[in-house]
């Protein structure tokens, strides 16, 4: 056998290769002049993701190209992915602006902080178009090792460390998991390439048959590994202590990009790797969702920092999300589960953003990030509790704003599934989420301002929370286009 | 069992791989859980060489490759945060670690 | 019992002592040194199997640059006070004892129920050697099927690099601060909640005596002047204008 | 016959013009110029109805005067349309007569009240109601202005409503009405949906279609509100107490308006009576007793308004007796006779209280024959005709009711009613007798009684001839000119003969009975040779039981009101605020602990966390290997 | 012919003005009440013209515009009236102009925060009342929500916050379950016919298994029994009312309480007729229960909002009663009270309101006599009181009666029990307008003339203090002012609709009742 180095489609890979671009033009420029890349390291970023961004309209997704063989895979799956982590990338970079900008770490370079955010998107990016279990792993290494550094970025705080390696050494811990599913799938079907593991699959698996040992406990420990990705119930534990720990962009950041990742990468190896066993892991799915979110929705409640508050909240959308994928059924056109999902991680890049965005934001400003923190802010600050109340009330479901979407597409491909349980269970949980979500809102608007103000002035922060209150509150409205592509997916992942 | 099989590799791979996990569970040293998920990164590129060998294949072993260079950046970032660690508090025991709780 | 199987056997037992040495080990350095056994003894297996590269790279990657990586960080973070010499956690070993042997039950139940369902592939000892061994074949294989893997890895390494350097450097004061410092009176924002605990003790004192920020969302105050700065208290949210 | 005309709405327009009129602009225009409009809108309202009875009575046709559709839901279809018969007519004349000499009355009595105009809206809204109420054609609109009788007798008996007793005696006018309109509502009801329809004409045409147990019930409930309006046993607790309105209004309720509307919705309805024995026997049954009942309380009592205001119960007894026994014209001619006495009687003691500022207690009067002698003789008058002296109006319409009765299958009914008929005789001669007879038991040099003016006294002149001389409309028995006027009303009645021996006998009989009353009060209260003190002492319990007013308002006020109010707080309480609302806080309660409890499970050590995953993995693969594998198959 | 979006315009014109108050950030507060004035004004306007274009001898939608919107799920913008819904979109209308004139005076703090909560308060509302996809209906039931409980919790007194908390969760989470329901119609819809919409006028066509209508049935019931309020669901109600600004208090009363009422008919019926059917008897059990238990309470409140709150429940009774009586009399009952319910039980807060501004205080034991100082609130506290009897006439009666008959003729012993209500009822109220209006103020001494005083001289029995024990605290109520004109321009267009209602219900009954028969053809199944 030759080598056979054969160029790649390049084209293909536009998007991506901007980000990288991207993060290579930030650290060079940071390697020349730290004050240059001050100045221009946040534009830049952003500009390079809304170029990523604009790119992914060159590429003819429908063809579901391949490039690198068959490891990578330009399809809708993958647009949808990117576009998502794009737009998650580009908001937590616009939450980033105050963060930075205000000098909580006056000693790190805000270009390195960027460029390791950007590595996590184009790490997402990867597994979103991964066609292979060593190009998905990779993109999710990357998408995690990006983040553990990120969350210990305000090493000067204890808190901060500390989350970032609880986050790290159980990631790494889950990762082996991981790997090891990944290792038994190969064994025993002799691919690590996703389509030709699902090929070869439905040879042998006959529905409604009991499995193999052995392949059920590849499909467990792949279960796991993504389950510890996604924050799914027992794997989730990590979480608050993380988005508490670390610094609030990045809580921002890491409730929703490496949860892209995760949600990607299950969708690629369980969707469409091991499609043939969707009746094993759709009940599977089917159960983590229900405990995930009755676990998250209940402590969220317990909770009276925001940080922590919004982790506990994140494993309540993860069981939310878990439940759109449990709806699986055929993976033909007019199966939901996945668009479902997609559009609902989409919706959350929003909401969720903006709401450790408005965190943020009050920590510009001297307040802490505990509920008496926001006590009264309608009177100090009306447009910023009035920001804060549409995220809270997105993230609670709420019409019309786009969580409501969201949820209503997921609980209709349950009901479509005939998942009725899943269907009642989430909206049960909503209910008991509008306890926490409320809360914030009962702090804001009916009690009196509490601690010290500083006013002090945070335009790109602003600009950015402004974005995400707007799209939170209107993009529903408009969502067709959006659920039309992420509803595509059974043309990428069958 | 007379010849040497994959099965072989596989056992002990998964005698590798479980023992890390007991030293996860069990260690309280921040370094020595790090060991032990080399050690259980280890063992599935055990199963992997076992596997490809097996299959006749070079695509084991080739992810297990991959494998031992995630255990690389793995191990680089890891080690960066037990020494942003040991700067701020000065300990590497996990159970001391404990401000993020509940 | 063949041959193979008996030279196996001795490598996997001596691999799997060394990784139990790991995980017994008190000393971390004697768990790193059971570390590179175990690692050592599965490189030999490696060769067993015909993964010649991987062996070497085995070898020199993970017993030589990852270990030692690891061995200089634990001498680097004060190796003679443990964490470990101070108390034990029985209920927490015999749990992950528990756990383990289940978890072996299960691996082993489905390792020796197993079936194979995949196509054997072309790369038998002949082939292999066709093509000039092992390390050939797999790099053709790598460069021709794994290309992008590469460039990811690579990629990958790189944002760990940053991470790690970004975490590990000394904590030096920036430009800003510096320059600040150089001419102007520091003030900080009080800590609070969470943060307050946190100063360590072991953390220097900046030259000119002032305290020096504890983070948690409290930046740096700068005041251009020392009266701006002596009519605020110590939180006093003063920003330069 | 019917005839369609459209001036029939003049009688009740007239009065609410005045009504709404007074009350939007009294305040702050008209004031003391309120009568200026009531009295001569009560007055058209006179005029027209003696021209609409002029058309009516003796010329067997009917007036009609449909106006609009009130409700129309589905088959339920409720016009609102006026129908004069010769029923109506007759009550039309009672109304607004008397109405209007109370109008009159009024102008004297409340000249100086601070309310003026409020009362002068209310009085002719009371007028418009009633007029509405015996105009209406169907079962409905009947219902409608009967509460708005009811409304008009809570605003008018609460009319002095800074006082604690007029408020509560209003409410409880109001309430207890209630009690009775509850049964009426359901007679409505049950005859909508047994008939499909409300209107008089087409319901007494189906009456025979209807089973007998459904025609008892509707007759019963429809008979329970008349229970509550015409103050029957045992609703006719608020009667009393509605004294505490100004006493024009007590004559205006007692004689000519709420009270009368009972009687004549009986008596309008006597084709679904008449189709139930069951229902005439309850009806004739608590007549009786009411007027028994009514007249021992009467007795009793030493408020001279109190003492008229239970003959009034008393009476009303008689009339439903009389309706009871099949003796309908009988009982509209003792209600016709009846407003005029009763009339007089009110006004008569509203001018006593005028002239004694404001005293009722008889115990404080006497000897009043000296400074009021035209309220004397006028209250005399009325005394003599209520309590049956021959030749006034109430002994020709009283001893119509008693041969009704006799001959009607209840004898037994007759007696009581003469029984009362004594009691009768007693209490109006022993309220005459202590108030104008004997001597003055107050100061006369601090109060200077004198016969009213002449806006009161007219009045009192006009009732007491109505009073002398309405009594012949009946006579002779059974033929008198009432008797033809009624006749087409209650055609299908049956007719018992009636011997002259019987009647003759009867007349005897109670006037016999009516003059031992008579007699035995002149003894008491006159001569003395009958200490009344030591009868009330010798009777001691009998007595207490009629002074309390057989206990009924104890009895409601200690077992009914006040149980329902701890029953009422008992449900807030431990129900509204314990039980439900508790489960509802339980609820939250309880999600809030078990969220304490379980972030407890996030203990902030690695190792746990770790062990969550491998615990997870392990409970995981074991369970999807025992249950989902071929490893035990 | 290309018609005018009127429904579109009634439902944002609200909007608008918020929008516009939302821009104006620092509009004075003069400024704000006038443009929620015009704001409400113009959609108030509107939907009278609308009133006077329905046609009443067409049973069907008026007034539809559609337009496409997620079309591949069936989610299409639908609006449009019918005889249910277009008078309730006139009560609406009105009562937030009302409410915009009630909040004048009395809200001081945050008045453009407050003006935009309301104004996006009523096109919630509105949309409620004029969307015809349940997608979009679903939105809109939702968006009432968060305005109402931040009114109550913003703006409301003491307790306001569990009020607040308490009033959205308990909504929320029975329309939550609704959700649901209207998902699985929507895709047992599609399962039948294979077209995916949310259309409820073509959901109705379809035909649905008897347990698959009897627990989606379930879903959108507990959803309205919530929200009307059913007993026992009805505790959020009286929290909600006492501590909600009056303004609030008149829009849950007079609107919010209707969207439940208004839900049974437009989706319970005609969605699931077999299931409502076996629904029926028990529904009428509990609306009996919640009409004599809500009268009860109300007897025994010492609050005056908790009783007009109380009052609401018996009153709302009637509603389900006449609607679960399934005859076109409990109908046209029902729709009657509901209109009624909102100008007297609105008219009774505003008047509690008037009050509150004047004593800071809802304690009963606080007034007495009030009728002296203030005849104009003692004359509308009156009519509006004998309105909330039911006293014919007046609006009220209309619609008990015809429920009560209604519930009569299908459940004999509902109508009997139900009817006894009218004593407790009469009892209640009358014993609080004499607590209020009558007598005297505490502490009063009894007048000259009070046979009362006399005893006292006389017989040495002390008179009882007028409104009973008082806090010696709160404002002496003779020195209340009486209504003023603006608290008067509230409640006259109130009592003339309760008179009008009352006096001559025709055209309103003409245009529900071809509506009502619709849908209960629908129910019953027998041909229109």
């Amino acid at each position: 056998m030759p080598l056979r180095l054969v160029a790649p489609e390049w084209s293909l890979l536009v998007p991506p290769l901007i980000v990288l671009g991207t993060i290579v033009l930030l650290l060079a420029i940071d390697a020349v002049s730290e004050r240059a890349a001050r100045q221009t390291a946040l534009p830049l970023a952003l500009v390079g993701q809304l170029l990523a961004l604009a790119s992914l309209a060159t590429i003819d997704w429908g063809e579901g190209t391949t490039t690198f063989g068959v490891s990578y895979r330009a399809d809708w799956f993958a647009l949808v992915v990117s576009l998502i982590a794009l737009v998650a990338g580009i908001l937590s970079v616009l939450v980033s602006a105050g963060y930075t900008e205000s000098g909580l770490e006056p000693g790190v370079g805000l270009a390195e902080y960027l460029a390791l955010l950007l590595f996590s998107v184009l790490g997402t990016m990867v597994v979103g178009a991964a066609g292979d279990f060593i190009v998905l792993l990779l993109g999710l290494e990357m998408s995690a090792v990006a983040v553990y550094a990120l969350t210990a970025f305000a090493r000067r705080r204890l808190t901060s460390v500390e989350g970032a390696l609880k986050y790290f050494l159980l990631g790494a811990f889950a990762s082996a998991i991981l790997i090891y599913g990944m290792a038994w799938v190969y064994g025993l079907t002799g691919s690590i390439v996703l389509s030709d593991i699902a090929h070869t699959l439905r040879t042998v698996v006959t529905p409604g048959q009991p499995l193999d040992p052995a392949l059920l406990l590849a499909l467990l420990l792949l279960a796991v590994g993504l389950g510890f990705k996604i924050a799914a119930v027992p794997f989730h534990m990590w979480t608050p202590d993380a988005y508490q720990g670390a610094p609030t962009p990045v809580s921002a950041y890491m409730s929703v990009v490496p949860k892209v990742a995760g949600f990607a990468a299950v969708a690629r190896v369980l969707v469409q790797g091991l499609q043939p066993l969707s009746e094993q892991w759709a009940g599977l799915l089917g159960i983590l969702a229900l405990i995930t979110m009755v676990y998250g929705n209940v402590v969220a409640i317990a909770q009276r920092d925001l940080k922590r508050m919004l982790g506990y909240s994140a494993i309540g959308h993860t069981g939310y999300m878990l439940a759109g994928l449990a709806a699986f059924t055929t993976g033909l056109a007019g199966d939901r589960s996945v668009g479902s999902v997609l559009f609902y991680l989409f919706a959350y890049a929003f909401m969720n953003i903006g709401a450790f965005g408005v965190i943020a934001w009050l920590q510009e400003r001297g307040l802490g990030t505990t509920l008496d923190d926001v006590a009264g802010l309608a009177g100090r600050a009306p447009l910023a509790a009035l920001t804060m109340a549409i995220f809270m009330l997105s993230l609670m479901g709420m019409p019309p704003l786009l969580g409501f979407y969201a949820k209503y597409y997921v609980i209709l491909a349950l009901i479509e599934a005939g998942q009725l349980w899943l269907a009642v269970a989430i909206v049960v949980m909503s209910a008991v989420s509008a306890f926490f979500y409320l809360r914030v809102v009962t702090q804001m608007y009916f009690q009196e301002p509490g601690g010290t103000w500083r006013p002090v002035r945070t335009p790109l922060l602003g600009l950015g929370l402004a974005v995400m209150a707007v799209a939170t509150l209107a993009l529903g409205l408009v969502s067709g286009p959006i659920l039309e592509l992420a509803q595509r997916w059974p043309a990428a992942l069958t | 069992m007379s010849e040497l099989s994959a099965t072989h590799f596989l056992l002990l791979s998964a005698a590798l791989f479980i023992i890390g996990m007991v030293g996860v569970l069990t260690r309280r040293n921040v370094l020595v859980i790090f060991m032990c998920i080399e050690l259980m990164l280890n063992a599935v590129n055990v199963s992997l060489i076992g596997f490809a060998w097996e299959l006749h294949q070079l695509t084991g072993q080739v992810f297990a490759l991959f494998v031992i260079a995630i255990a690389a950046a793995e191990a680089v970032v890891g080690l960066g945060i037990v020494m942003a660690l040991t700067r701020r508090a000065d300990t590497v025991d996990i159970d001391e670690l404990r401000q993020l709780r509940e | 019992m063949s041959l193979q199987v008996l030279i196996f056997s001795l490598l996997a037992c001596v691999s799997i002592l060394g990784a139990l040495g790991v995980v017994i080990a008190r000393n971390p350095v004697h768990s790193a040194i059971g570390l590179v056994l175990s690692f050592l003894n599965v490189a030999a297996i490696y060769l067993i199997a015909r993964a010649e590269f991987l062996a070497v790279v085995q070898v020199i990657v993970y017993a030589g640059a990852v270990i030692v990586l690891v061995v200089f960080v634990t001498m680097l973070v004060h190796p003679d006070d443990l964490p470990e010499f101070h108390g034990r956690r029985p209920l927490r070993v015999a749990t992950g004892l528990v756990l383990g042997v289940a978890l072996l039950l299960e691996v082993a139940a489905a390792i020796l129920t197993r079936s194979l369902y995949g196509a054997p592939g072309p790369w038998t000892d002949q082939t292999i050697a066709a093509v000039g061994g092992n390390t050939r074949a797999l790099g053709q294989t790598l460069y021709s099927d794994y290309m992008l893997a590469i460039q990811l890895t690579a990629l990958l390494l790189l944002a760990a690099t940053i991470g790690a350097i970004v975490l590990a450097r000394p904590e030096a004061v920036s430009e800003r601060v510096a320059a600040a410092r150089r001419t102007l009176t520091i003030s900080l924002a009080h800590p609070r909640g969470l943060d307050q605990p946190e100063l360590p003790p072991a953390l220097p004192l900046p030259p000119d005596g002032q305290v020096k920020p504890a983070g948690g969302g409290r930046p740096i105050v700068l005041a251009r002047s020392a009266s701006e700065f002596t009519e605020q208290p110590a939180w006093g949210e003063w920003r330069t204008p | 016959m019917e005839r369609t005309v459209d001036w029939l709405v003049v009688i009740p327009l007239a009065p609410l013009l005045a009504a709404v009129i007074n009350f939007l602009f009294g305040k702050w225009w008209i004031r003391h110029r309120a009568h200026w409009l009531a009295v001569p809108a009560v007055g058209l309202s006179f005029l027209t109805s003696i021209v609409a009875a002029w058309a009516v009575l003796g010329s067997d046709e009917l007036l009609r005067q449909p106006l609009y559709t009130w409700i129309r839901a589905g088959e339920f279809h409720v016009p609102v349309e006026l129908v004069a018969d010769e029923l109506t007519a007759v009550m039309l004349l009672v109304v607004t007569g008397v109405s209007f000499l109370v109008h009159v009355y009024s102008i004297g009595y409340m000249h100086h009240d601070p309310g003026y105009y409020r009362f002068f809206a209310w009085l002719p809204l009371f007028v418009f109601s009633m007029v509405m109420l015996v105009l209406a054609s169907n079962f409905l609109v009947l219902f409608v202005f009967w509460e708005a009788v009811g409304l008009c007798s809570y605003l008018l008996i609460g009319f002095w409503f800074r006082r604690r007793s007029a408020a509560e005696a209003a409410k409880k006018a109001f309430v207890v009405n209630r009690i009775g309109d509850f049964g009426f509502a359901l007679g409505i009801m049950l005859l909508f949906t047994s008939l499909g329809t409300l209107d008089y004409h087409a319901v007494f045409e189906a009456v025979p279609q209807l089973s007998s147990g459904t025609v008892t019930a509707i007759a019963l409930l429809l008979f329970t509100g008349a229970i509550g309006k015409s103050a029957q046993l045992p609703l006719f607790v608020w009667l009393p107490d509605a004294m505490e309105g100004p006493t024009p209004v007590s004559a205006l309720i007692h004689a000519a308006t709420m009270v009368t509307a009972g009687i004549f919705m009986v008596a309008r309805a006597h084709p679904i009576f008449l189709a139930s024995p069951i229902a005439l026997w309850v009806v004739a049954a608590i007549g009786a007793l009411t007027a028994f009942v009514a007249a021992t309380i009467a007795t009793t009592q030493f408020d001279i308004k109190r003492v008229v205001a239970y003959s009034t119960v008393s009476q009303l007894g008689y009339m439903a007796l009389a309706l009871g026994v099949g003796a309908w014209i009988p009982a509209i001619f003792h209600l016709f006779t009846h407003a005029f006495f009763k009339a007089l009687l009110f006004l008569g003691s509203g001018a006593v209280m005028h002239a004694m500022h404001d005293e009722l207690d008889m115990r404080r009067m006497g000897g009043l024959k000296r400074w009021m002698p035209l309220t004397y003789w006028t209250f005399v008058i009325g005394a003599a005709a209520n309590a049956g002296i021959v030749p006034l109006a109430g002994f020709w319409s009283k001893d119509e009711i008693l041969v009704g009765a006799w001959v009607g299958g209840a004898p037994l009914l007759a007696l009581v009613g003469l029984v009362a008929a004594f009691f009768t005789a007693l209490y109006m001669f022993r309220a005459v007798f202590l108030t104008f007879h004997g001597q003055p038991r107050f100061d006369p040099h601090e109060l200077h009684p004198h016969d009213p003016p002449a806006t009161m006294a007219v009045p009192l002149v006009i009732l007491a001839i109505g009073a002398a001389l309405t009594g012949f409309l009946g006579v002779p028995p059974e033929a008198g000119w009432i008797h033809h006027a009624l006749e087409p009303v209650f055609e299908g009645a049956t007719h018992h003969e009636v011997t002259l021996g019987l009647t003759l006998g009867m007349a005897a009989a109670s006037t016999l009975v009516a003059l031992a009353g008579l007699w035995t009060a002149h003894a008491a209260y006159v001569r003395g040779t009958i200490s009344p003190a030591a009868v009330a002492e010798r009777l001691g319990p009998l007595y207490r039981l009629a002074a309390n007013g057989w206990y009924f308002d104890f009895v409601y006020q200690r077992y009914v009101v006040r149980p329902l109010d701890a029953a009422a707080t008992w449900l807030w309480r431990t129900v509204d605020v314990g039980i439900i609302d508790g489960a509802v806080n339980g609820s939250a309660r309880i999600v809030a602990l078990t969220a304490q409890l379980w972030r407890r499970l996030q203990t902030g050590l690695v190792a746990n966390y770790a062990l969550a995953i491998a615990l997870g993995t392990v409970l995981l693969v074991g369970a999807y290997l025992a249950f989902g594998s071929t490893l035990f198959r | 012919m290309e018609r005018l979006p009127i429904l579109s315009l009634i439902t944002y014109s609200p909007l608008v003005g918020a929008v516009v108050l939302f821009l104006w950030g620092n509009a004075s507060t003069r400024a704000v009440r006038w443009i929620a004035l015009i704001a409400s004004g113009v959609s108030f306007a509107l939907s009278v013209a609308m009133l006077l274009a329905f046609d009443p001898s067409q049973a069907g939608m008026q007034f539809t515009e559609t337009f496409e919107w997620l079309p591949e799920l069936g989610i299409a913008y639908r609006l449009g009236v019918d005889g249910i819904s277009a008078p309730l979109v006139g009560l609406t209308t009105l009562l937030t102009l009302i409410a915009v004139i009630a909040s004048w005076d009395p809200i001081r703090h945050r008045v453009r925060e407050y003006y935009i909560t309301l104004l996006l308060l009523a096109t919630g509302m509105l949309g409620v009342f004029v969307s015809l996809d349940l997608f979009l209906f679903y939105v809109f039931w939702e968006i009432v929500l968060i305005p109402m409980a931040l009114i109550i919790g913003v703006w409301g007194s003491a307790n306001r916050v569990y009020a607040a908390v308490k009033f959205f969760l308990y909504t929320l989470a029975g329309s939550l379950l609704m959700l649901v329901g209207i998902v699985a119609l929507y895709q047992e819809y599609f399962q039948q016919t294979g077209i995916r919409t949310l259309d409820v006028l073509e959901l109705a066509q379809g035909n649905y298994s008897p347990t698959f209508q009897f627990w989606t049935f379930l879903a959108f019931f507990l959803a309205f029994a919530i929200k009307v309020p059913m007993w026992p669901f009805h505790t959020w109600l009286p929290d909600a009312h006492v501590e909600a600004p009056t303004a609030g208090s008149v829009i849950l009363a007079g609107v919010l309480l209707k969207m439940g009422g208004y839900g049974f008919l437009r989706f319970n019926l005609p969605l699931f007729p077999e299931a409502t059917q076996r629904w029926a008897p028990a529904i009428v059990v509990l609306s009996v229960i919640a009409i004599l238990y809500g009268a009860l309470m109300a007897l025994v409140q010492r609050d005056f909002k908790k009783l007009v709150a109380y009052s609401s429940v018996s009153h709302m009774g009637f509603v389900t009663l006449g609607i679960f009586a399934l005859n076109q009399q409990g109908l046209s009952g029902a729709m009657v009270v509901m209109l009624s319910h909102g100008f007297v039980t609105s008219a009774l807060f505003l008047l509690v309101g008037v009050l509150y501004e004047r004593a800071h205080t809802r304690e009963l034991a606080a007034f007495g006599g009030l009728a002296r100082n203030m005849p104009i609130f003692a004359a509308f506290f009156g009519f509006f009181a004998l309105a909330s009897l039911g006293l014919p006439g007046l609006s009220g009666f209309v619609g008990e009666f015809l429920a009560l008959l209604g519930g009569f003729q299908s459940y004999r012993w509902a109508g009997v029990l139900g009817t006894a209500v009218v004593i407790l009822a009469a009892w209640y109220m009358l014993r609080v307008y004499q607590r209020v209006a009558l007598v005297r103020a505490p502490g009063e001494p009894p007048d000259p003339d009070d046979p009362e005083l006399r005893m006292a001289i006389t017989e040495g029995v002390p008179p009882v203090a007028g409104g009973g024990d008082a806090d010696q605290h709160t404002p002496d109520p003779r020195t209340f002012p009486d209504v003023t004109w603006r608290e008067a321009l509230t409640l006259a267009p109130l009592a003339l609709l309760t008179l009008w209602v009352g006096v001559y219900p025709l055209p309103v009954l003409d245009v529900i009742e071809l509506s009502l028969r619709a849908i209960l053809a629908a129910v019953t199944g027998e041909r229109m």
